[in-house]
């Protein structure tokens, strides 16, 4: 957490957000497969803020050779934050955040991928964080698994990933920018929607036991909603406009736009609802 | 870059539809890909362009800081360009520090960008010899599929026509446009088994023998030239290209940074 | 990684034991190994640390310059945490630059720190603005048999507990303790088989499917969490590892940290 | 160019430039082939107050493995300034204009090189500039081709190279330091002399398209005048002084101190002929 | 040597230096064998306040494989001070100094090994110096050299070093920090106690060739007895307390700790015999 | 390093040569090669020597910019050697950072220099903890047969020597010639078959099993020493290599530095 302290007052006198959120409620989320042309497999996650790109290579021969396993294909993805997409340009080229990124998503992907069946490959995910607020694993790795489906590559399931923490002594879903620079905790989570399987976890701030299984109910419960939207995503390219797969990124973004009203009338709706049936 | 079956047939068949004045894609051989900008796309940058050249997608955003002017330029803005050529956007791109194709690609943008004098860079001066804007364009490509060079060029200028400098975020007063001048366009031509086509894509590029690049401006001057690539052109190529790239710089002005715009 | 014979006898020797809870070297599957602390192992450091947990051995040492504070926190001191897994340390670590495994470690002890509030950094800042102390905590392996997690951050708490700032040295006044707040203490899980152990040493490493770190603070509470490996847990697992945490932190508040100490 | 504006006469009254040439008057060029032991072949250029010395090694086994065409040999061309070769001094090791210039000159070499019989090899040319006054791109080129044929390696041609350019609103040839700095445009041009192909060609500035053209035929007659005193150099080295090979820099440099003045008046009377020879 | 001025009088009236000792008393030294579990062979020596770690792996694969010899084994010493082991925090990773120091301790310890018993391997060995005060270079070499034989590499015979040098015109042995700060001259020596030969030799400062002479023959005379140390560490491992082979490095410090009066009045017995003995 | 015939049938002609006092370019053991010194051959630099040791060839150039001191050498200037032993004076030598033997050439020709009090450090202060001079003695091997220290050190004295403080250049006065105190020259030797030869060729170097390097001053004082490769000495041998570094220091100070010069 940004530890530093803040005269804004993160939850008003109606328990409502920043950003008129309420306490469990996701920011808008859309997702699109297939953006991409040259990758075997692509997606758009638009989640907030935030704008992430995730592209699939492979299975492919691995390089460098030494990190081949005779065994299984290994799964290495690496998280890049575009130098434009924070407030304070950020300078090219990965630095710690981003390589310790990288392996806990590479770690994630690798327990639902069957990499058994095409042992001595390499299977590369490429995530491109272009605008960020806050969550970008998340949506990274949300847009990661959407870009192996696409890619055609056996998967167990997809992962949903999403964090919830804590701002002014309140548990809270899904933190945008200032709830995660001025906030108390915050607690990304990754799971296997079938299985409930957790497969990404960290946590870091300040939280009683008591608080963290809150906020981890809270995360848990929101995968379930995601997965349904990475689901449609799927079925979206796949099912319903087969003959229209060419959709790409900006068209994305003007279909989020669009939608994006449409979609938060929507979530207040359907969010209880698979609320209660993640549980 | 190595010969094989496959390679080898797609070589004859693109060389064949050329020889017809015909391409992959339904072009002719002076004809440009469909071209689409989409600028604002990054709102955490101060001004940025998704551009989509047929198939090939590139991102560039512009990010600006507060610094110190170089010594022999104390009352000049500085302008810093950046190509990242993704592993995201192509399998035969490589993580890691630029390669000399990113820089190629960087060095002739910036080129352009310079010596056509696209930005007023004494504007871009906050007190001489002590803070200028530095001015970061950084060019990523998303999605390959050849001519990074015209679509980088394109996404550049469009990025920087569209940013406004940060003042207020610093402190510097009211945040204003960039002081934009001139419209460098670039346009890029192939030589293949003899002929000249314009944008070409990567199928093209691979059986490509030369490449060209021509940065025009308004008034139909030359800025920045770049050849290419281990073939050569004869002067009739270059003069052809040069009328072309004249033509093509006009259109993609009136087209998409007319005034209005 | 790779299957062989040898380490196929070993998984099945050690998930075998661990079906009956036992180990390799007669601990029960929630039982730490042995842990020793030496202090001011370094007397050119401002403070240093030698831990050994079981065969696993740790040299922490704490360097402090007087330096700018960050921009955003002018008023506080800096921690910085690297860690170095030497190849002294084990025949799988390569010398070079921190890889991916080291970097892991050095941000979840960092984190640990941070976050558990382990040094009021205030009391590091000498003017406001501009000069703080720059803390350097160095995190070098040296003995490797698993568990490099915990064994860091002890090393990192009893070495910053122990540190004096050199304020003498740099002509700041006199020498004083480092203002420690928190004693966060972490503890570290694999998950074999279905089984959640404690504190694995590298052989129980080797076939972990999962990882699970947590942070914890004298009051009990959380203050970082770090899952890894492509294994995953279960919500009661998770829950479990907490607990354990909980009373290995007090138990080693107690053993190492207690006043007199 | 530098776009720096400056008082200084770039161009005088009778129109000579500031170190009393004519516009379309190189300046003085020594070649010299076979300067170093130890290559497989190398050439030492003078040009003006540009010094550049040029080795090859190869054609030889490729490394790193990658990089090996099964088809052909590649040229690897590098391109260094020493840290004193320039007024401030430069950083030692490759920067980003280096690393271009050593792509474009390479991609020309390649051209003339018979690469095909060569597979999987690679002929790897070393180009060090020792002292910079503008124009290096061009002698590195021209003292390249040099040690390409010192060195054996079957070629269709040599190639020779020169800049033109556009000072106080006149075309001119071969731009010097202060020329470069305070001028209007440069066009650095690599042909093939026999076929007159361009394989080098970059151009910054401002020019009409009459004015670019004007500037292509001063420079590429001008490479048909450095042609010569490239196969001078060889003849030199191969034929006139057959048992006399030794030739080594400083050598190179007195006697090219030498011929100097020489040289000028030669070049006066031989530079028209030779330009007209060349069209 | 730092070559910087001091009042602080190196040499007292009594002949005595800073830290009491005659100019050719060697400080207090301390070696233990095979203080590591997981390395093939280690040795710690605390030698005054240095404090240095040796480990050895191998003979085993040599990687990068292109620095493979197919006729023998090559020696990989890589030599690395810990940030924090001097008053001015290092960077940290190799500087020049700390890798021309493993190059020539690399060279020194190919003579002794029987490299042409393991071709196309490498034995590689990791110097880790905790705490300096001047000597590191010897006290690793000494370190390295009990380490392979606790690894059981095959080896003519140990390697021993120490410096001497010059202060206050007086030529010392086994300078400390301010002597080599303030001093004029410092030679690091390492030889094969059992042939006399001289395996690793440096200096820097101002010597006159009969001043030298006697630095060399004091710093000679003085790894006989280093060498008698490096002997008893390994007898204490390998004979002496042959069911405690356990030793670890805390145990180390302190069982130095305990020993190091005893040792002081030992050396000042026993030092001048060897003196003989070694020449 | 590796054994092959070729290797083997040249080892055995050195060693028979070297037997008999002989050597492949006719000279006995203990000669060096001819040695010419041409200074003055870069322009661009503050100073410059271009040094032939028969067909070794080395270039060193002088560049001075004006930056601060050292903290603990607040009244000197700086002194900065770098060596680069680039591709293109041997198939051996690769491109990129400098490798182990570049470092240690560099180190030891700045030993000499330093150690050797070649230049008055003190001479080359602008204003005391302010402002000095920071002199970079940059060595580019360019044909190397062999001995590239002994070529490295004399041409980095040489150009020293002919060098001038750019002050003009820098607005700090007048061009005055660079403060020389000391001629430091190094000799070195090889160990072969038993036999000390001088100055050895790269056919010697490769034979050779001890390499030894003296450098020494006018007054036949020792400044500077380093013993290299996988050989060993005896004292008699370095005895006799002192002895001759001593008598080829006056040699080379005599023919090429004498004060006329």
């Amino acid at each position: 957490m940004g530890g530093i302290t803040t005269d804004i007052k993160l939850i008003d006198e109606k328990g409502l957000r920043l950003d008129g959120r309420r306490p469990d409620e996701l920011r808008p989320l859309k997702i699109e497969a297939g953006v991409l042309r040259r990758a075997d497999g692509s997606a758009y996650v638009e989640w907030g803020e935030n704008k992430v790109l995730a592209a699939v290579y492979g299975p492919r021969e691995c390089h460098p050779r030494h990190r081949q396993n005779p065994a299984r294909a290994i799964v290495q993805c690496n998280y890049n934050m575009a130098s434009f997409s924070v407030s304070d340009r950020k300078r090219p080229g990965p630095d710690r955040r981003s390589q310790e990124i990288s392996k806990i998503i590479s770690e994630a992907l690798e327990h639902v991928v069957f990499t058994h069946l095409f042992p001595r490959t390499s299977i590369d995910v490429y995530i491109e964080v272009l605008q960020a607020n806050a969550g970008t694993r998340c949506a990274g790795l949300t847009a990661a698994s959407v870009a192996l489906a696409d890619a055609g590559v056996p998967m167990k399931d997809l992962i949903a990933s999403c964090a919830a923490g804590k701002v002014a002594d309140t548990i809270i879903l899904d933190l945008r920018k200032e709830e995660d620079n001025f906030g108390q905790a915050d607690v990304p989570l990754g799971i296997v929607p079938r299985t409930g399987e957790i497969v990404l976890l960290q946590m870091d701030g300040d939280l009683t036991v008591e608080e963290f299984n809150t906020a981890l109910t809270m995360a848990t419960d929101a995968c379930y909603r995601i997965y349904e939207t990475q689901k449609d995503a799927l079925r979206q390219k796949y099912c319903v406009s087969k003959d229209d797969i060419a959709g790409d990124i900006e068209e994305a973004a003007e279909n989020i736009e669009e939608s994006k009203k449409e979609n938060e009338l929507e979530q207040q709706d359907d969010v209880p609802d698979d609320q209660e049936g993640g549980q | 870059m190595t010969s094989n079956p496959l390679s080898d047939i797609m070589r004859e068949h693109i060389c064949k539809l050329i020889s017809k004045d015909q391409r992959q894609d339904d072009r002719t051989r002076e004809e440009f890909r469909p071209l689409t900008i989409t600028t604002g796309y990054v709102s955490s940058a101060e001004g940025s362009a998704l551009v989509s050249l047929g198939n090939t997608k590139v991102l560039v955003g512009i990010k600006s800081i507060v610094g110190e002017p170089f010594s022999d330029t104390p009352d000049k803005g500085v302008l810093t360009t950046n190509a990242e050529l993704k592993p995201l956007a192509s399998e035969n791109f490589e993580s890691g520090p630029p390669d000399e194709e990113s820089i190629e690609i960087a060095r002739v943008v910036d080129r352009g960008l310079r010596e056509g004098k696209a930005v007023d860079l004494e504007k871009l001066c906050i007190t001489p010899g002590e803070e200028v804007w530095i001015n970061f364009v950084d060019i990523h490509a998303l999605d390959y599929d050849g001519n990074l060079f015209d679509a980088a060029n394109i996404a550049a200028v469009a990025a920087l026509r569209s940013a406004m400098i940060p003042a207020s975020r610093f402190e510097k007063g009211e945040d204003t446009h960039f002081p934009m001048v001139h419209l460098p366009i670039s346009a890029t031509f192939a030589k293949i088994d003899g002929y000249l086509i314009a944008d070409p894509c990567v199928d093209e590029e691979n059986v490509a023998s030369a490449r060209l690049t021509v940065v025009t401006l308004e008034n139909g001057n030359l800025c920045a030239m770049q050849k290419g690539l281990g073939g050569s052109f004869t002067k009739q190529e270059i003069e052809k290209a040069i009328e072309l790239s004249v033509r093509w710089g006009q259109k993609i002005r009136s087209e998409h940074f007319s005034e209005g715009d």
